[in-house]
């Protein structure tokens, strides 16, 4: 492999620079129908799930096809969608807030016939490439992270219970037979880059061993008064060690009991690391939205305290959000997502008909602010 | 014949989902056979020994990435994530995996040209694997070497004039929904503003200034696409000020069963016929509507504009026209002091109606962006008095949200100069520890024993 | 005056001395009907404002008439109350939990006779003795506290207050219009003893300056860490003082911008004086309750931060008061209490509707959990 | 002729409400003219110098009382709240103005015998004025001297029978809601459990041994008349595990008007004719009662006992037989961590319905109180459990509720050795700072660096 200069002159960095210019403007971007009609549309319908219709003031229609992206994509793969996008949206695509694809086209047949296309494009070991869906009442992909493909924090894997996730609910990313959208997200630390503090349903990797203190090397790539600040329960305290070699190194000390494991110290040094087989796992939550429609947005609730790491593909996880998704949609009524169904029918009538233990793990004991999620009212189901 | 034996993925290329080993398995093939003839500026097998290290993890429950070091281009603080594995010498061609952001477009539109051309970029000097998008939006280039980062950059900018996007304690790379583009909902254009703010703030978004990071996000309305509520410092929801649009001809069709109910959301069950009075009137969580002699009534003061109806009956029901957007602050996720959703700081700000030239109306786009300077104003104004507050009182490390907890809602507004109103809170303070200005309590503060003692004797 | 004794000798403290008996056992004190039916009450009716009839299962009825009692009670007025138990109930009668007297009778005669004899009972001022109501939908007696008249840290009065509000929703005591019971209750400082914290409307003194320091006699009379560690803002330090005759005395310091004015240590520490006329007055708070009917127990919410003392009849606070009531009245839907009505108008049409200034204080920032009360949601009424 | 002039007290003698100004000038007056001959033990003048000393106050707007001092009876820790008043050279008559808590009687039933007797000693030797009764309960006594104390103490022992309530960091008077005497919700009977707890626990009420006060309430049903749920340490509130009883008969009388709504409860207005469907069964809480073809229909699985549709047709509906408390901790005043309402501890404790003996059916009140003990057995566990739990961790000054802020509710949960269930909160926690025991997790915590970096260099 021989280098190939951009262009650029290590020697001169600053030589015709160009910084700041930001993204491409969205203009260049828009498909001909968009452009015409942004701000003109009146309004949509979803024909099949996948599969919706735009209509503006002058009659125009765009229909878009949405696909199913594993999100880790691969540049062929991303040749192949713009093939796709070549060959029936004028060019053109665009990826959802959830990382869908979405391809567009002004004509029913055009959408017909790209319909056909996607649905037969597979992978050899059979998963299909573009599932259409994602629509309306029904479970569209899940925002998720990085997971061990490339974090240094992650308590699970994120693309491989995605995907064990995903496979789980297909029939309901293929369907609109829920009461309400029903969104999933994923992440795998509690840095929680996936958001996943307000989610219908949430898979978020958890550590449950305090740092273990790699003292000879600690002081030395570590600021000791950075890392005992990071502490949110200040468990961390500035110690001196005797190495086994005699010499006193200044270090930190961990009070195991005061540790929630949520390595925020290993954020800001890397001699406190956290992993471990056995003590990383999976927490589910459950009952979050982001929406203001009707109820104001809400956090997601933590129903499931551990999970163990199933690789490589969760089932008890995979079940367990199942079952939840089954009981959801037994017991919901027309437009109630998941946390406003939960909240009407009572958190204990929750675990009860999604035959979930609740432990002592679930009770909120975090700050002040835990006392607001006690019962407070004699009111409870039996 | 794949490099490494990775039993335990093998299991995810089954199932119906679209199998990220498999297209993993797909780029290493693509490198192994190399058919384009690519003069690769990273090791070919990149691809297989991330699949490697990712089987050793399914096998041994644990991560193999380190802390990331201290890489970038030069004259930017952000934009790059370093990162480097613990087993470099049995996967040593991922052993450095740095992962490149680029600033997505708005609403995630592309040509093909674009991303094909970017993908060359991609192929020849990293990995060629990608995440589509990043979870705070960014079009995520996932693992390539230092050498290669000025160079990619170099071509981002040169030739497909397309800078990177934002990490380190730094404006994030804004995000949007889809909004007037493609949806009816939308209260203001998502786009024009979430690119008239990046294009405005870009100095912010490269070069750290702040105590942390910090989040725009605009949802076209309250139904909330971006989840900008939930992740963002600063969020942008479009509302209105007026009143309902109601065409009581539509009523009357979703009423019959000829329009459905949702856009057809509900498709996939057989709820029964339409019942406005069941699915609408009493679902208002306001109460506010009624369904009489086949007529639906709005009373819209007491609308809260949460959208549902509008939802359920998009060809009947239309957002108002005297439309703005709600500003809120301080979302975040749970590190350090618990998860934030976005609080209202600015009930509504009105945009000008008839300020609608495109770009396209324009000599320039200096002019354009001067235009939208004076069409934003506003917004300009708040944000920037958040950021000098945040700024003068944030600690190191500490989100907006925190400070705000920290020093209270009301010193937010104060600092943007914005009256403290009732739509504020949920609900007023329930603990009566009100802390009060010194000038606001006649007499002040400072008293004189000696004075109190002639009263109140020992 | 000489001195009499009980028979107590201060010498021999604990000869014949009779500790721990507790209170006179209820069945002693139970009129006849209730004694007898006690358990066995199939039901009851408000026949009227204040008057009640419980009925038994075998057909007996027990005729209640209730009074407003000032609570300040002089032993001459007990004395009277006792003349009238002794001539209509047998000698017997009863306190409600609300300070009310309670006279009751087996049979409606003794009863109608009973209220034609309260009735016609005044003080010399010209206000009821003994007037009947506060049952139903309407409003009952005040609970509270101490106030000027006997406590060391009120910031207003409580019997005053108390008066001035009763005379002014004294109709409301003798009607039952209003959707839901109302109840009023009334503390003089922060300590809360009259449980304001948690009623309809609620009363509360409120001081606004932070503690004089009474330095000469702080480290005499206080203990310097306990007035320390008395403060919830952590707004004192210990300090060292010079005092005007240049001796250097240990005393404390207060750090008057992290100070809300609670008094703690004032508690702790009599050289922590807070009271001040200009400073001290009135809180006024609202929408809380304690019933689990229909909703939780909710906390009461400041709605007015500061009203000065206008003594002696306060009539911005009864105003203030009065015109909550009115809108109450008008807006509320039957059954529901005055938070419940609150929450589901919106706080900020209560506001409007009842005329009152929203201000910066009403914010809660008292610790993490005032994050809770914001607005969370695009839902907002204009 | 009174002493002082009091302008500004005497405005707050007229309008309707009984005026406190009048009846302190009334027994000022007794005093002055001291008919019954009575050899006052302390100063006749203190009612007239009292208010001479509150006409300060409402002129200067401060109070003119100190702190109290430690006065009390000998061997008891509380009781008694010692008063001075700062102006002791002009109003001398209150310069020492203690109170005396006297434990009140259940439901605050009293013969007019007693109420008498207590009066005369109190006109003897106090001022004769009291609070009838304190916030806490208590018979509150207002206003006497420290030598006078031990006097009251031995009257009200040796010939009254009744002992003193509670004050300081001891267990504080009990009290109870009117239950079962007169009232058809009750679940239980408060006087006799609230009575029992009393007598069981003379010593902590008198002898402080806790690290701050601890207060009882006792609450019938959920209506919480006794306002346990916000005013106690440790609230018991009752309730049923079984059906609503429903006759149908008596439904159908209040459909059709003859029975008053709500037991008459709003007949200060008209509020129209009855609706059972919009005043019962869409205000039930769980939606879990249906009216059809002249039947009320209640799914008891999902009821919450709110007892909303019982208060609004008492003779229709009633309480489960069934019964029990549920016990709720931690409430308290602001100070100073914030106000609490009680958190549910216990769910749902049962009472044994065939427990019904009265102390009548006894030799002696102390086998009746043995006989108690044996029914009342497992609330005895689960009070000293919490009292453990409490006086080990407490710190000085910190409230139950405090404490269980500062350790978490599965603290207390676990020292009462109750399985925590979803009923213990209103939801699960929304952040997912857990904390694990470690031998809850395989392996333990402690590991070691050396086999880490074998699998993860550095
Ligand atoms: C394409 C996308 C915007 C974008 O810029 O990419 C989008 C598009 C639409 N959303 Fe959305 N939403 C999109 C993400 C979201 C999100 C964010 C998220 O998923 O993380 C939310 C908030 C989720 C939450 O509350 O947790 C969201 C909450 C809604 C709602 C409110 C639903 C509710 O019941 O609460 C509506 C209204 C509705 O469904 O009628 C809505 C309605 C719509 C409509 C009908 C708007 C329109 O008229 O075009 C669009 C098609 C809906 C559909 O798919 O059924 N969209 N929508 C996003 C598609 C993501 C995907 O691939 O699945
Ligand atoms: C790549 C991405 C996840 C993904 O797979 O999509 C990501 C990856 C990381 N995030 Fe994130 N965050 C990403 C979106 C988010 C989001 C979502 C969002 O922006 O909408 C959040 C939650 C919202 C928020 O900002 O609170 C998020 C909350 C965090 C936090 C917690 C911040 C907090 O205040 O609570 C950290 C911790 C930190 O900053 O030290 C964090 C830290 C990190 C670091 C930099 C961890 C580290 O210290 O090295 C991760 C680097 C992973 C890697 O190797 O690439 N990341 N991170 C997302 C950025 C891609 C992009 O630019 O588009
Ligand atoms: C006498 C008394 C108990 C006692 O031991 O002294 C009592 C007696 C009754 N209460 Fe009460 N309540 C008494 C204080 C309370 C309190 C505590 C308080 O006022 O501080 C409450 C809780 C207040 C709160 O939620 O803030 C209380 C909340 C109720 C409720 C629930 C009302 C609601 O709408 O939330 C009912 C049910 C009802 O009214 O139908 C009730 C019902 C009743 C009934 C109907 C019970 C019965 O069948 O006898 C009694 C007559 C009600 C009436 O006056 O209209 N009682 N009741 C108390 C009278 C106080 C007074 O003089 O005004
Ligand atoms: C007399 C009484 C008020 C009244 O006028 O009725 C009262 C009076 C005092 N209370 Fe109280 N409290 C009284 C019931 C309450 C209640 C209500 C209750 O018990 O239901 C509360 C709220 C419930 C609670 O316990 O939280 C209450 C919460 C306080 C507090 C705040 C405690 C807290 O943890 O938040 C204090 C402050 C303290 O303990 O230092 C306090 C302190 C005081 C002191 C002892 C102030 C002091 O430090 O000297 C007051 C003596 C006044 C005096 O001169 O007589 N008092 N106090 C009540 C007791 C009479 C009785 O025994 O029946
Ligand atoms: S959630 Fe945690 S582990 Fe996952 S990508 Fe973000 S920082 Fe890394
Ligand atoms: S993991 Fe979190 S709680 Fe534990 S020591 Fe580190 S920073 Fe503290
Ligand atoms: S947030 Fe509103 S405007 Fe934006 S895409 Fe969603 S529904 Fe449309
Ligand atoms: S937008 Fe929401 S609040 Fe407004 S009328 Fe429609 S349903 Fe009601
Ligand atoms: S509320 Fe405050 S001032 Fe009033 S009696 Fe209680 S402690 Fe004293
Ligand atoms: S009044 Fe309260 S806040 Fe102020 S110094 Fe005293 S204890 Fe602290
Ligand atoms: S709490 Fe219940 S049982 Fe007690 S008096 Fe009130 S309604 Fe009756
Ligand atoms: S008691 Fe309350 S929850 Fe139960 S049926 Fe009656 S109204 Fe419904």
């Amino acid at each position: 492999m021989a280098f190939i200069s951009s262009g650029y002159d290590p020697a001169k960095p600053m030589e015709g620079r160009i910084t700041d210019i930001g993204p491409k403007h969205y203009d260049q971007f828009y498909p001909e129908v968009i452009k015409k009609n942004k701000g003109k549309w009146t309004h949509h319908e979803i024909l099949e799930p996948g599969i919706l219709v735009h209509v503006a003031e002058n009659g125009d229609e765009v229909f878009t096809v949405r696909c199913g992206g594993a999100r880790i994509m691969s540049a062929t793969h991303i040749q192949e969608i713009c093939d796709i996008a070549d060959k029936y949206c004028g060019g053109n695509l665009r990826f959802t807030t959830r990382n869908n694809i979405e391809f567009m086209t002004d004509t029913k047949d055009q959408m017909l016939a790209l319909k056909a296309d996607l649905n037969q494009r597979k992978f050899p070991g059979g998963s299909y490439k573009f599932p259409i869906g994602g629509t309306g009442a029904g479970i569209s992909n899940i925002v998720h992270t990085q997971g061990w493909i490339h974090c240094h924090t992650p308590a699970t894997d994120a693309s491989g219970t995605v995907k064990a996730t995903m496979d789980t609910v297909f029939s309901d990313f293929q369907d609109m037979r829920l009461p309400a959208k029903l969104k999933i997200s994923m992440a795998c630390c509690l840095n929680m880059c996936g958001a996943v503090h307000c989610s219908d349903i949430a898979i978020l990797g958890y550590h449950r061993k305090p740092p273990i203190l790699d003292h000879e090397y600690l002081d030395k790539v570590c600021e000791v008064p950075l890392a005992v600040a990071s502490c949110p329960t200040a468990a961390i305290k500035p110690s001196k060690v005797e190495l086994p070699n005699g010499e006193t190194v200044k270090s930190v000390a961990v009070k195991n009991e005061r540790c929630m494991y949520c390595g925020n110290c290993y954020t800001m040094c890397p001699s406190m690391p956290l992993s471990d087989a056995e003590g990383d796992g999976i927490v589910l939550m459950a009952g979050g939205k982001v929406s203001n429609r009707i109820s104001a947005p809400k956090f997601s609730k933590v129903v499931v305290a551990f999970l163990p790491n199933e690789t490589p593909r969760w089932p008890t996880m995979t079940n367990t959000i199942g079952k939840m998704i089954e009981e959801y949609a037994k017991g919901a009524r027309k437009y109630e997502r998941f946390g406003d169904w939960t909240d009407r029918i009572g958190w204990e009538r929750f675990f009860d008909v999604c035959e979930l233990d609740f432990t002592h793990h679930l009770i909120d004991d975090f700050r002040d602010a835990a006392y607001q999620s006690w019962r407070q009212t004699t009111q409870f189901k039996f | 014949m794949a490099k490494h034996n990775t039993p335990l993925l093998d299991e995810l290329e089954s199932g119906p989902w679209p199998s990220f080993v498999s297209d993993i398995k797909q780029e290493a093939d693509v490198r192994a056979k190399n058919e384009k003839g690519i003069d690769f500026q990273i090791p070919s097998e990149a691809c297989d020994d991330l699949l490697g290290l990712l089987e050793l993890s399914y096998k041994d429950g644990t991560t193999h990435w380190k802390h990331g070091g201290i890489v970038g281009v030069f004259g930017y603080g952000g934009g790059i994530i370093g990162r480097y594995s613990d087993k470099p010498v049995e996967f040593p061609a991922c052993a450095s995996f740095h992962t490149v952001r680029v600033s997505q477009p708005g609403a995630k539109y592309y040509t093909t040209e674009f991303l094909r051309q970017l993908m060359d970029l991609w192929q020849l000097r990293g990995s060629g694997l990608t995440n589509m998008h990043g979870s705070t939006g960014d079009i995520v280039l996932l693992g390539t070497t230092t050498p290669q980062l000025e160079e990619i950059f170099y071509t981002l900018t040169h030739d497909m004039d397309q800078d990177l996007g934002g990490s380190g304690s730094n404006l994030r790379t804004p995000a949007d929904c889809i909004g007037q583009s493609r949806c009816e909902y939308a209260c203001y254009d998502t786009q024009e503003l979430c690119y008239f703010l990046t294009m405005m703030y870009q100095d912010e978004l490269h070069r750290p200034a702040f105590p942390y990071k910090f989040k725009f996000k605009f949802d076209g309305c309250p139904n909330g696409c971006v989840a900008s509520m939930a992740r963002s410092d600063l969020s942008f929801i479009g509302t209105w000020k007026d009143q309902i649009g109601v065409d009581q001809a539509e009523v009357a069709l979703y009423v019959d069963g000829t329009n459905p109910s949702n856009a057809g959301a509900h498709k996939g069950r057989d709820w029964g016929a339409f019942d406005i009075q069941a699915e609408v009137v009493d679902l208002c969580p306001t109460d506010c509507m009624k369904y009489e002699n086949g007529e639906l009534k709005i009373n819209d003061k007491e609308c809260t504009r949460c959208m549902h109806c509008i939802n359920v009956m998009p060809k009947a029901l239309k957002i108002g026209k005297q439309r703005g957007i709600s500003m809120l602050a301080g979302a975040k996720a749970p590190i350090v002091d618990g998860a934030q959703m976005g609080s209202l700081i600015v009930p509504f700000l009105p945009i000008d109606q008839t300020m609608n030239k495109q770009l396209a109306d324009f000599d320039s786009e200096e002019d354009w962006m001067e235009y939208l300077e004076e069409k934003y104003a506003a917004f300009v104004e708040v944000i920037e008095a958040v950021w000098d507050y945040w700024m003068e009182e944030g600690k190191n490390r500490e989100r907006l949200g925190e400070l705000m907890i920290r020093q209270g809602l009301q010193k937010l507004l104060e600092k943007i100069g914005m009256e403290p109103q009732a739509v504020h809170v949920d609900h007023p303070r329930t603990n009566p520890y009100i802390f009060w200005k010194e000038d606001e309590v006649p007499g002040g503060w400072n008293r004189d024993i000696n004075e109190y003692r002639k009263h109140h004797a020992r």
